[in-house]
């Protein structure tokens, strides 16, 4: 039996006016279990802690209820009085008589009888109460980092610079991602290159950064603060620690028919190849599906040219474990297929093209060195058509497209259409567009540009088909201001396909049992105040991975999930919130129901033996809670029949105590 | 296509035994009379060959006694499971009730079970024997003697509203796999949703307070295989043993109604089993119609592993008030 | 003895409600239950109720004793209310026989004062029956469909009710109701009793005997390797416990109603895992041991504490209501049977 | 609820911490009466309600039941109150089924910025459970005594 105290608080005439506070303290005398209770003009005070701490003492009470303001007023206020004098934080209940009672009602009579009632219920849940200590756990710090774009590489210098031990893991031969493809960015132009690739140096040099590159995650274990994680590095058959990226051996490799994919295949590479001159780490890859020695083993030129002895044919995938405090994930995105675009003759015609392989094309680092060619037949085009939103905002097409916008398409169009008309003043560019947005910082002003300065021709209305004929692409479109078909006859179309999460995410999602929305983008803890957090702790999102996002928003977002990781880091012990669920593994059936409506994945099944009521022994499935990782919530004690999962804090039977208190 | 029968079976868990697939099979025995056949476990071929059988008045659900039958030993089980049984087969595997490798399902095709009571009503007391032939059941009593009767007349109730009459789960099938069946199972509850609010009252306090709290429902029931009920659970807050107050009836009967919801495969064992007929079925298959109706149709144990309903949500469901409106209003 | 017509059974009725609530057998769509007489309600046809005779007299629930507190202090209140007079018309002799196992719990010591109380005033009318069904054996324990006994004995036959006391508040009431029934002889439903027996013989169970159970047998069925097999599939629910009219086991449960505590008793069944749970756990830990208690209950250790009288009757509700069709003639026979092997 | 021969409906409001329980808070910062009957319980989340929670207050004497969470898509957690939702529709659609009158639970959705509505909800559901009078339906006889 519990020894509580009560302490009415008149909160001046905020309480007192409305509740005869006296008369409260004197009714909830009688309660079971209590055996003092008393009533001051200002319990938060000094003065009234003290009474508090006193009483704790004198008469050696178990729990406490002070009847007084919300306890999103003072809750922690009268915690700490009562740790302080040796109780159990947990062991206190607030009885909220001002906002719920005092403060909405004024008949003097029936604010004191709810009062009562009030007080009685949190008297009930208190002599239900059992001490409570927060868990405790070690931070392993060190961050993880998986991706290596723009996003990742960010967050991996900011956690850098704080001092932390950061690891990016990054599924090509070099970090880089999307923005080591692009050529110019919006609205400041800004070479994306010399941008970049000093934060790529950046990274490459920091003692604080290690890069797995040409790697993946392949397992996650663990939870806030110890994930364990195997990384699967992939042979790359070119020993890092000793090629220099000299070079020689992607100019000497005779297999020279291999697709380039950093130039998204607009030209070929050999099949020991540096993806491109600024590569990090620089370092040569044997791309093992076109390298002669490695499929019939006959060649071996690159062996014999690479005077450092890097190349190693024998090499295999190898297994790396390390422990994380912090992982965050830095996926990006990709541009959908346009396999499905029947209508834009993708597939039919090299001289329709995607908006990156227009990077490409305009990169001088490029296949055609920065000039503006087409595909088809390398001539100068003089008459090119934009088409913007392919497969974004797809509301009706949604088995092609995806319902969101892109985000990133209008502006990257813009900067396309600008630039071309910029360096060749004798082309036409037309511009298809459902909506034009530029909400971000200069962007409207640089759409203007394009526009006014460089006489664009932006069309609101759609593209109906387009054909390929002869040496032009028929372009079919419609004019909706001055409501009239349209027909260009375009040398080169490009498409601003809709981007999407990359496909390494859904698999990787499950991995960190951190969740996804519909679109495969991962879900943040709060789509308001917890941005760049995932619901699972430990867990933080950086870049398109949550969603699309141009550069400086990527940016922002890659410095924000590398603040909150440091903040992680900097914690030598993780103070869980005790009021946590927790599994009676006796009366738990396994059938999984509380790990399916778990937002935070801190539920894990185990086989254990248990010695069964008619004595015999059986291996039955059953969940355990991760105490680090529950939030508290509750979901799973509703989801779990039996009634084996519970909540500290909240127990079945506190609430239940409190609704019989209340309806007595 | 053959019906199957017991000579069938029988040969077939023979084998099952004598070839070393299972080391025990779980079947139906022999009763005192003709339709009093009990569940049974058979360890050896003599046993199969004296007391198994199958037939018109098989209806017991066997699966799930194989979360308790699992757990002892290391040797599989072979089961015989009808069409219905084996969406508690599934839904029992997508709860992890027991361990699928230890199991040998043998799925049978099955056109409904016979209720007896539906026999003696129609036949009266003192039934001396009962057979049918799949078409007609015979039937000797001692005060009337010899009667035929339509095998549709005694169809028991939940095999007339049969929902599917596909296996979906077995290692080997007999008979046709069968197909997934239009039934007028919703009728009922229909039925009721269209009374008027002070009529549903009136039936259900009516039926509910027959309750004798003796558990059969529950206790044959195989979604509910909790290792501890709650209301077998002193510190559950709902324990209880018996209807001391009406509100103890509903109680029982809502709260696990809705622990099965959306994991209820509408097997009917739950009336079936009801020594006071009270058809609690219905509470089970308004659930699932309001499922159906609010989130889409979904048949529990269809599939293993699929998402309960109420483990699952869209950030477009239906709001708790219009809910109640559409579940009463739907056949209006 | 005394008779009335089948017509005038109602004003039989009418007269015993003058006095005291009348209960009679009468049919629902889920077949006939005592239901309380009320001008227009028929009896039933039917063999027997669905639940039997022991509901009136050892209800399911029942108040004990209630508890209010006030402040610090606690006031135990009675709530037992001296009951009223009441009838039960139309119990079959194996109901009645029941009642003699019931009174052999219930009225030694200790002595139960509110099972006592009920069976003061409850006057119980017994039928004879004339078509006892295939689940019928109440001739193995010895008991006569034809001669039921309590208080008021009855035969029905196709026009005719007849009217036979046995006790003294059997002839009392009996005297009641000399207006409305006339007087006969006892010879006049000799030809019935007579075929009564004739089916009696060929009733399927007729053969079946408790002669290898009763008495001191204990240590020949208690490690019989049988209960196991018989108990393989038992679902451990109550519903043989609960429509069997002689188990009397009970539970004491509070409810706290938040105004008071109500200490109330209601059934229990030896099948369920929680049976008699006490600080240390279960005393029967698996359903093999909770099911050979229930059947050596019925057939040895009651016998061996009552003069040799098994506490079974019977009836045959439990082989109709079983949900796997487990019952007391499989065990009997199955477990008698092993002597022959 | 008889008080003084006047019907009074006890309300019980179960409301998440986050958004409902503040939202009232904000209610009484503001002064907004409502009646006096209502009787609120802190609660982590909507999702931790459980349905023997609602009969349990439905036998021991409340009139009426209401539970308050986030907005959908607001949840503290995250999805706490989708489930809630699902939850709530099914179980609510049972009791209406069985007879119980539909309009003594409800489910709303208050924001910690929603003072006035919170108010405004329990002044009408408390009018709306009044004109239907006493729960008698899923009352428990024992409690009354």
């Amino acid at each position: 039996m519990q020894r509580i105290g009560v302490f009415v608080c008149w909160c001046g005439s905020n309480i007192a006016g409305t509740v005869d506070v006296k008369a409260v303290a004197e009714a909830l005398k009688n309660e079971p279990g209590v055996v003092f209770s008393t009533d001051y003009q200002y319990m938060c005070s000094q003065a009234g802690q003290d009474i508090i701490k006193n009483a704790i003492k004198e008469h050696n009470l178990s729990g406490i209820v002070v009847c007084s303001c919300s306890p999103r007023m003072h809750e922690q206020t009268f915690r700490k009085t009562a740790q302080a004098a040796g109780l159990n934080p947990y062991m206190v209940e607030i009885s909220n008589i001002r906002e719920q009672c005092s403060w909405v009602h004024k008949d003097m009579e029936k604010g004191t009888e709810k009062a009562i009632i009030l007080g009685k219920a949190a008297i009930a849940k208190v002599n239900l109460n059992a001490p409570l200590t927060p868990g405790e756990s070690p931070v392993t710090k060190r961050a993880l980092v998986i991706g290596g774009g723009i996003a990742g590489i960010q967050t991996a210098l900011d956690i850098a610079d704080a001092g932390f031990p950061v690891d990016i893991v990054e599924t090509k031969p070099t970090i880089g991602g999307k923005m080591a493809q692009l050529d110019k960015t919006f609205p400041t132009l800004d070479c994306a290159a010399c941008i970049l690739t000093p934060k790529m140096v950046d990274a490459g040099q920091s003692d604080k950064i290690r890069i797995f590159s040409y790697s993946e995650v392949s397992q996650v274990k663990g939870f806030v603060g110890n994930f364990d994680v195997t990384i699967k590095k992939k042979a790359r058959y070119v020993k890092e620690d000793l090629c220099t990226g000299c070079g020689l051996c992607t100019e000497k490799c005779p297999q020279k028919k291999v697709p380039n994919e950093f130039n998204l295949g607009m030209d070929n590479r050999r099949a020991i190849y540096i993806p491109f001159a600024q590569a990090v780490p620089k370092v040569a890859t044997i791309d093992a599906d076109y390298c002669t020695m490695l499929k019939s083993g006959k060649c071996g030129v690159c062996s014999k040219v690479c005077t450092a002895g890097a190349i190693d044919y024998t090499q295999k995938d190898e297994y790396i474990e390390e422990k994380y405090g912090a992982i965050v994930v830095a996926t990006g995105y990709n541009p959908i297929s346009m396999d499905k675009f029947d209508e834009y003759a993708y597939n039919q015609s090299k001289d329709v093209i995607t908006s990156l392989e227009f990077e490409r094309l305009t990169n001088a680092a490029g296949p055609t060195a920065g000039k503006l060619l087409r595909p088809s037949d390398n001539k100068h085009p003089h008459t090119i058509v934009f088409v913007q939103c392919v497969g974004s905002r797809c509301a009706n097409c949604a088995e092609k497209g995806k319902e969101y916008c892109s985000k990133i398409c209008c502006m990257y169009t813009a900067k396309h259409a600008m630039l071309t008309r910029d360096k060749y003043p004798d082309t036409d560019v037309y511009v298809f567009y459902i909506d034009v947005r530029t909400p971000g910082k200069s962007f409207d002003e640089f759409y203007r540009r394009a526009v006014e300065e460089y006489g664009v021709h932006y069309i609101k209305g759609m593209v109906g088909k387009i054909a390929p004929e002869g040496d032009v692409l028929k372009v079919q479109a419609s004019d909706l201001i001055n409501n009239k078909q349209i027909h260009i006859d375009a040398d080169l179309v490009v498409l601003a396909a809709a981007i999407e999460p990359d496909k390494s995410a859904r698999p990787l999602a499950t991995m960190l049992t951190a969740s996804m929305d519909t679109n495969d983008f991962f879900t943040e803890a709060h789509p308001k105040l917890r941005p760049v957090e995932s619901p699972t702790a430990g867990v933080f999102l950086s870049g398109a991975c949550q969603g699309p996002k141009d550069i400086p928003e990527t940016v922002a977002q890659a410095g924000a999930a590398a603040s909150k990781v440091i903040g992680l880091l900097a914690k030598d012990k993780l103070m869980g919130n005790p009021c946590v669920a927790h599994s009676n593994e006796l009366m738990c059936n396994g059938c999984s129901s509380c790990e399916r409506v778990c937002p935070y994945g801190a539920i894990t099944y185990s086989d254990k033996e248990f010695r069964m009521p008619d004595r015999t022994v059986a291996i039955r499935r059953v969940a355990s809670v991760n105490e680090a990782v529950c939030q508290g919530c509750g979901a799973c004690t509703v989801a779990c029949p039996s009634g084996a999962m519970d909540l500290k804090g909240f127990a079945n039977n506190q609430i239940v105590a409190e609704v019989d208190a209340i309806c007595k | 296509m053959q019906k199957i029968n017991s000579t069938m079976l029988i040969e077939k868990a023979a084998q099952l035994l004598e070839n070393g697939t299972a080391d025990r099979v779980l079947g139906w025995k022999k009763g005192e009379f003709d339709y009093d056949i009990t569940p049974a476990v058979f360890n050896s071929v003599d046993q199969i060959k004296k007391e198994f059988v199958f037939g018109d008045f098989c209806g017991a659900n066997l699966s799930k006694y194989l979360v308790k039958e699992t757990r002892k030993g290391d040797g599989k089980v072979a089961v015989f499971l009808k069409p219905c049984d084996t969406y508690s087969f599934n839904q029992l595997l997508t709860e992890k009730r027991f361990d699928r490798e230890k199991v040998y399902a043998v799925g049978i095709s099955c056109e409904g079970m016979a209720d007896i009571f539906k026999v003696k009503q129609i036949a009266g007391d003192g039934i001396v024997s009962v057979s049918s032939d799949g078409e007609n059941v015979k039937v000797e009593t001692l005060y009337d003697g010899e009667k035929t009767i339509k095998l549709s007349d005694v169809i028991a109730e939940r095999c007339i509203n049969c929902k599917s009459r596909k296996c979906v789960a077995y290692d080997e099938l007999m008979g046709e796999e069968g197909e997934i069946i239009d039934s007028d199972r919703f009728d009922m509850v229909s039925k009721i949703e269209s009374m008027s609010e002070d009529e549903r009252f009136g039936f259900w306090q009516n039926e509910l307070s027959k309750c004798i709290r003796c558990n059969a429902c529950r206790n044959v029931c195989p979604a509910c295989t909790c290792e501890k009920c709650v209301f077998d659970n002193p510190d559950s807050c709902a324990q209880n043993k018996a209807p001391a107050d009406s509100f103890e009836e509903k109680m029982f009967h809502i709260i696990r109604a809705f622990h099965v919801a959306g994991r209820c495969t509408d097997c009917g064992e739950c009336s079936r089993v009801c020594p006071q007929n009270i058809p609690l079925h219905l509470l089970n298959r308004k659930f699932i119609k309001d499922i159906d109706t609010f989130y889409g149709e979904y048949q529990a144990g269809a599939q293993v592993g699929s998402r309960a309903p109420l483990v699952d949500y869209t950030e477009g469901d239906i709001e708790p008030g219009e809910a109640v409106m559409k579940g009463e209003s739907e056949n209006a | 003895m005394r008779k009335c017509s089948l017509q005038n059974l109602e004003t039989v009725f009418e007269k015993i409600s003058e006095s005291m609530t009348l209960y009679i057998p009468a049919d629902t769509k889920d077949g006939a239950d005592f239901t309380k007489w009320t001008k227009g309600v028929q009896m039933s046809q039917a063999l027997n109720t669905n639940r039997s005779a022991k509901d009136f007299f050892f209800p399911q629930t029942e108040d004990l004793v209630e508890f209010k507190t006030e402040g610090k202090n606690i006031e135990v209140i009675d709530t037992r209310k001296e009951s009223e007079d009441f009838a039960v018309f139309g119990v079959r002799a194996c109901d009645v026989k029941s009642f003699d196992i019931l009174d052999r719990v219930f009225l030694t010591e200790p002595y139960d004062s509110y099972y006592a109380t009920r069976r003061e005033h409850g006057v119980i009318f017994s039928l004879a029956c004339t078509r006892p069904a295939e689940t019928c054996f109440c001739g193995t324990f010895g008991i006569n469909p034809a001669e039921p006994g309590a208080d008021v004995s009855m035969w029905k036959t196709d026009s005719e009710m007849f009217f036979e006391a046995n006790t003294e508040k059997g002839k009392e009431i009996l005297k009641k109701l000399e207006s409305v029934t006339q007087s006969a002889d006892a010879s006049d439903v000799d030809g019935q009793k007579k075929k009564t027996g004739e089916i009696m013989k060929k009733l399927p169970l007729s053969d079946l005997s408790a002669e290898k159970f009763g008495k001191g047998m204990t240590s020949k069925y208690f490690d019989s390797p049988k209960w196991r097999e018989l108990s393989a599939t038992c679902i451990g629910c109550g519903t043989c416990t609960f429509v069997c009219p002689t188990c009397q086991c009970y539970d004491i449960k509070d409810f706290n109603s938040g105004k008071g505590v109500i200490r109330y008793r209601c059934w229990d069944s030896c099948m369920y895992s929680d049976f008699t749970k006490m600080a240390h756990g279960n005393s029967r830990n698996s359903q093999t041991e909770r099911f050979r208690q229930r059947f050596m209950h019925k057939l040895v250790y009651y016998p061996d504490n009552n003069d040799g009288m098994f506490s079974c009757v019977g009836c045959g509700r439990c082989l109709n209501k079983c949900p796997i069709s487990m019952n007391i003639v499989k065990v009997m026979k199955t477990l008698g049977g092993e002597d022959n092997e | 609820m008889q008080i003084n021969g006047e019907f009074k409906p006890l309300i019980v409001a179960f409301c998440c911490n986050w958004c409902s329980y503040a939202g009232a808070d904000l209610a009484g910062n503001n002064r907004l009466a409502y009646p006096e009957n209502v009787k609120i319980i802190k609660v982590p989340c909507s999702c931790r309600v459980n349905p023997m929670f609602i009969l349990r207050a439905f036998q021991r004497g409340a009139d009426g039941v209401i539970i308050c969470g986030c907005h959908p898509g607001d949840c503290h957690y995250t999805s706490g109150n989708y489930y809630t939702r699902r939850r709530m529709s099914l179980l609510f659609s049972m009791l209406n089924f069985l007879g119980i009158e539909k309009e003594r639970t409800r489910v709303e959705w208050v924001s910690a910025a929603e003072g006035a509505k919170f108010a405004a909800t329990m002044n009408e559901f408390t009018e709306a459970v009044a004109a239907l009078g006493e729960n008698k339906r899923l009352e428990d006889l024992r409690c009354k005594r």
